[in-house]
């Protein structure tokens, strides 16, 4: 690990970070089989440590920006744990009534702006988001996390040029974890040479290869440092893997299109199990049973609540 | 109309209201900007934008790499935050390279994110016409904007609606598709020097009538107005009705003036298939079972650039009184008014830009 | 449908008959390539491409990256030399990134470069429902593409229309917005094992009746049958019509069937407002004018990802009888069917992908 | 100039054709104000060496892509010149029997595909052009010309990632005129660094900054044999300028946007003057002879062309 002894509030923060989105994904998977949980899910088990590191480091008022594979990242900034399995169950208590289901996440009061099912579509919106906070200028900046196949749609590329060209206060965290859906890079990009593309735009970037949680917390860290100082956009490419399938709550590996062994290696380095070691058993114990009681509430108060009234299919058409 | 009546009014052409009337809610709310290329330019978007960098700073009056895709989620994103993006598009036609944006982001956020967020923002976009416009310079594309629920569609015909419909879009919560068209810039009304509201959603009788209703969207409604002189000639009278607003569409006074002569011309501009007209057609035949209905619009082709082609393209005051005379008169022999009109904005209309 | 006499027809899925299409026409003519995200990974596009890479090799069935717009435009340079390109989408929602190269370009080039280019090219387009698709995963745009002149629009509802369509649509010299819907994926036909086209333009009585003419598109067909099952319970005979392609569309097959019932119910599987209901209204009222007509589709909301409310935001085949039944009887008071069949597809549909 | 004593033949072929546009476009300018050509007009002059050097090194049956400044281009790749006047005028005997008007030019025997009035759309058609090329595999190359704002719609960067990953035979030139409309590169580029982002698509590219011919010629030939060996797309980016207003035949020097000194430098420059000083008068002037008739004929061949017949109107909506 990049930082021998981190201080401890901060191992107690990022570790139960890491394990709370770890177990709630795998409570998501565990309760998916049994049809309550109607809408796609796309797991991050396994890159929650790129959404922890950033989101350790950022202010609870910055904006934060994801993809429908969001789940790590809504609980990285602090969304509501309720709110997101009442919205999974397509309860009316959950944080779009409902509407929006594991894909379209938000939760403003945390700073979470709306996910998106069409790759690449929140790019641009997050840094329309940083445009408005600069005029604002009290100092926030929004953090844009997205895919290795969201930076092939052509509004990567403007949105990076707009953003530099107008030095907005904005983040970029590309979490490449080599594939799209079961589209590997080689088939994909011409070469790999993401960080050096995105420097031409005057964009200064970071590229960190092994997904060590505190070296990601350092680099955005400093990245956040030279934004607020007006420095202009940043961009982080984290490499990182999906260790369970594109959508949906199993693994794939007996599929051809990737191997065990790939899994196994960032399984050796997993955070979690890292930044466990780095606790005491007393410390963890506690966080975990903290956690455990938590998702279970969640849980819990997803089963216990209502449908949305009927009436609500005609709610928030158009603002008022 | 009640501010018309104001002391402090002027004629003002399609231009300098829809240049007011930004200017004015630029001055009263700090968060409206206006965005997109060359708005800031000496040619300030034909003169709807002029001025406004020098007023209000390259801040809030934004020049824009080509890039009409990020642009629109940027604007988007800008809403979000609380501001007032107006983007603005010199064709209908690039509004093709912001669908995705402004379908699957700007329509839906509000519903899709439970009311957490609203998306203030207005895209403005001219339609062109004559001048060899052509193929990729000239579409009407709104219905597609109608289809979609979450948007908001206007397609003002003269300068007071100019103003009004864009005071009342920049004030709007959700994203409104603001129609304009090449031809009416050079066209004058009276307009208020005050701030004033046009509210959507309501129909505009602009002549009365009594054998036919005809319905005129955008630039086709003067040619309507001047079909429906044609038509007083031979001794038809023919109601023409503005709808001001797409969607939200008016269809009740719609259909009552229909229900009233008993016979319906949607003439739209923009093609006729999946088209506004149908969709104002189907909604009053779904009301009442009329005599007669019918649709006019482009012709069922790309638009050509040749104007001896591209005259045959687009319906006029002659076609439009033909085919209305058809309608109210179906056993006479069909009738061709020898007179076309010309009309006032095509002899101001410098072509080609 | 003389080719389903055949002696070498078996029962085959939706999925298989795509896939069979395709498999067939690339054998016949080298021109013919399959492009798109994923069109070659072990799930091969629910099937509909399986089998293809390891028959065809790489080059003709290409991965792509996430670059819609562009792909779109190569997709139409590679037509423009003679090849015939299919473009797969894994969902509907994800044209609105190519509407600037199949509207500006795809449509327009035959005529804009006066016949001196082809676009013969076939997007492909799977509709999605339920499993909370949502928002961006569950939107009908058939209506935008039916409205420009220079695009052809097929949707196919059965596995027999499934292979022809797609014959046909390969051999097509335009670009062809192919239309397929998720939950038609699991139902089957009989399917001739020899290639055969099914013309585009003719509409398909897929259930006689006298009492009122249900037009069904795209899966709201499969709703269309169950209702006329209902409404026949209580003595109501409905005539069911499949109009299989959009643009060209068979109207007059519509509203020869809609004047002799008198009623004419359009259920799309789309927004109403402009919608393909719109034009079929619309164009059957032009022609005569019946005593009812109506629309029914998406709800004028954005779609929801709770079932509870999803539930409320498609017709079905109760609501479809209801109202049918209302049109029939009007006097009569409302009527709903107390059984709510259960659509044999629903049960074999694997969600949520 | 970088070539000191050209070839004869060639710097006859090159003057030829740097002349044969200049005059054109100049007698394009000179009809305009009498509305014979029902067109928006945007004219090439200043920029012609680009196409003009890239085009000399082409075969005849290579393919040739261009925007809605495309006389130059056009006629450089060998396009009729009656059809083109005839175009322009509308009548039925243009290129595209008079539906294209300037800025949808076309010509499939010379090699010359669509042009398009929609910035960046012309780009992926190009390369899905060199897509068939390339399965063709008889050694044919696609050159694709577009302008600096061509190069921030994301389509541009989309295309160029999937032309490197399919190694497809393409030529990529951008010339770079410094302006989109009124609309200079500091208000839309965030740094002046295309070819460096381009060859982060592992795409070899090329800047030429003085708008030389035999440069630009040189450097074209050396790609296009890269190309047909086989080593995949091309990039070159020519710095030139536009003479004349963005649209229409007058110049706009008096404006704010650009100051005239800038005209005088390229003017200095300007590659038909240092040709036909490289000429003997009498090679030169039977050249200029031989165009003035031949722009003569086109002319008169638009002016003496029946209009399209009405029914036009509805013929080529749908391919046979
Ligand atoms: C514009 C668009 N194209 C295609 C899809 C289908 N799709 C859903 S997720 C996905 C993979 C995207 O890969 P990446 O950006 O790397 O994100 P990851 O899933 O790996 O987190 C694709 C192609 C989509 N949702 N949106
Ligand atoms: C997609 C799109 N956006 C905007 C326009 C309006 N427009 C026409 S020409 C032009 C300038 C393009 O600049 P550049 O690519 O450098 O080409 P140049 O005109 O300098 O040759 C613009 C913005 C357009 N035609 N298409
Ligand atoms: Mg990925
Ligand atoms: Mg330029």
């Amino acid at each position: 690990m990049s930082v021998k002894c981190p201080d401890p509030e901060m191992l107690a923060r990022v570790y139960y970070s890491l394990r709370l989105i770890r177990r709630t994904e795998e409570e998501i998977a565990r309760i998916y089989p049994s049809d309550k949980i109607k809408s796609p899910v796309h797991l991050s088990i396994g890159q929650e440590s790129v959404s922890v590191g950033v989101c350790d480091v950022l202010e609870k008022n910055d904006i934060m920006s994801a993809t429908y594979r969001g789940h790590a990242a809504y609980l990285a900034k602090g969304g509501n744990l309720n709110q997101m399995f009442a919205e999974l169950y397509g309860k009316g208590t959950g944080g779009a009534g409902g509407k929006a289901g594991s894909m379209h996440l938000i939760d403003m009061k945390a700073g979470v702006l709306g996910m998106s099912a069409v790759v690449g579509t929140t790019i641009p919106v997050a840094a329309g988001y940083a445009l408005a906070l600069k005029r604002e200028n009290l100092g926030r900046v929004t953090v844009c996390f997205f895919g290795d196949g969201a930076t092939e749609e052509g509004v990567f590329s403007e949105t990076l040029n707009f953003a530099s060209l107008h030095n907005l206060p904005i983040l970029f965290v590309c979490e490449n974890n080599g594939f799209a859906i079961h589209s590997p890079l080689s088939n994909r990009w011409a070469k790999e040479a993401l960080c050096e593309r995105v420097s031409t735009y005057s964009i200064s970037t970071h590229e960190i290869s092994d997904g060590d949680v505190f070296a990601i917390r350092q680099t955005a860290k400093a990245a956040l440092n030279a934004i607020r100082s007006g420095e202009g956009p940043q961009f982080m490419e984290c490499k990182t893997y999906r260790w369970r399938e594109h959508v949906g709550p199993g693994e794939d590996y007996d599929e051809d299109y990737r191997s065990r062994d790939e899994l196994t290696f960032w399984q050796k380095n997993d955070p979690l199990t890292t930044t466990a070691k780095m606790l005491t058993d007393l410390k963890r114990q506690a966080i975990d049973i903290d956690i455990e009681k938590k998702i279970a509430e969640a849980v819990k108060f997803a089963e216990d609540s209502p449908w949305p009234d009927s009436k609500e299919l005609f709610s928030h058409v158009y603002a008022d | 109309m009640s501010t018309q009546t104001d002391l402090n009014v002027r004629i003002l052409s399609y231009v300098d209201a829809l240049n007011e009337a930004v200017e004015q809610e630029m001055e009263l709310d700090e968060n409206v900007f206006v965005i997109g290329l060359n708005v800031d330019d000496h040619k300030g978007i034909q003169g709807t934008t002029q001025g406004l960098l020098e007023k209000f700073g390259s801040e809030r009056v934004m020049d824009t790499p080509l890039s009409e895709d990020a642009i629109t989620g940027i604007c988007i994103g800008s809403a979000m935050a609380g501001m007032r993006p107006i983007h603005v598009h010199i064709r209908m036609d690039f509004l093709l390279l912001c669908m995705n944006q402004l379908i699957n982001m700007a329509a839906k956020a509000h519903y899709m994110y439970g009311g957490q967020t609203k998306v203030p923002m207005v895209a403005r976009s001219i339609i062109g016409k004559s001048w060899g416009q052509g193929a990729q310079h000239s579409q009407g594309l709104h219905s597609m904007f109608m289809h979609v629920p979450g948007l908001k569609v206007v397609a003002p015909t003269n300068a007071y609606d100019a103003k009004g419909c864009m005071m009342a879009a920049i004030r709007d919560n959700n994203p409104v598709i603001f129609v304009e068209h090449r031809l009416l810039y050079s066209t004058d009304a009276p307009v208020p020097v005050d701030p004033y509201i046009v509210d959507f959603g309501n129909a505009r009788v602009v002549g009365e009538g009594s054998d036919i209703t005809l319905v005129g969207i955008s630039y086709m409604l003067i040619e309507c107005l001047a079909a429906r002189d044609l038509l007083s000639e031979v001794g038809i009278s023919a109601e023409v009705i503005d709808p001001v607003s797409l969607m939200p569409l008016d269809i009740d006074s719609i259909a009552s003036s229909a229900k009233r002569t008993g016979k319906l011309l949607v003439v739209d501009n923009a093609w006729t298939t999946a088209g506004a007209g149908a969709e104002i057609v189907a909604a009053v035949c779904e009301q009442a079972s009329l005599s007669s209905v019918g649709r006019m619009g482009y012709a069922s082709t790309t638009c050509p650039t040749t104007p001896t082609l591209e005259k045959l393209f687009y319906p006029n005051a002659a076609s439009i009184a033909t085919r209305a005379f058809s309608m109210v008169r179906p056993k006479e022999k069909q009738w061709k008014p020898d007179v076309e009109p010309i009309l006032p904005h095509e002899v101001a209309f410098r072509g080609p830009f």
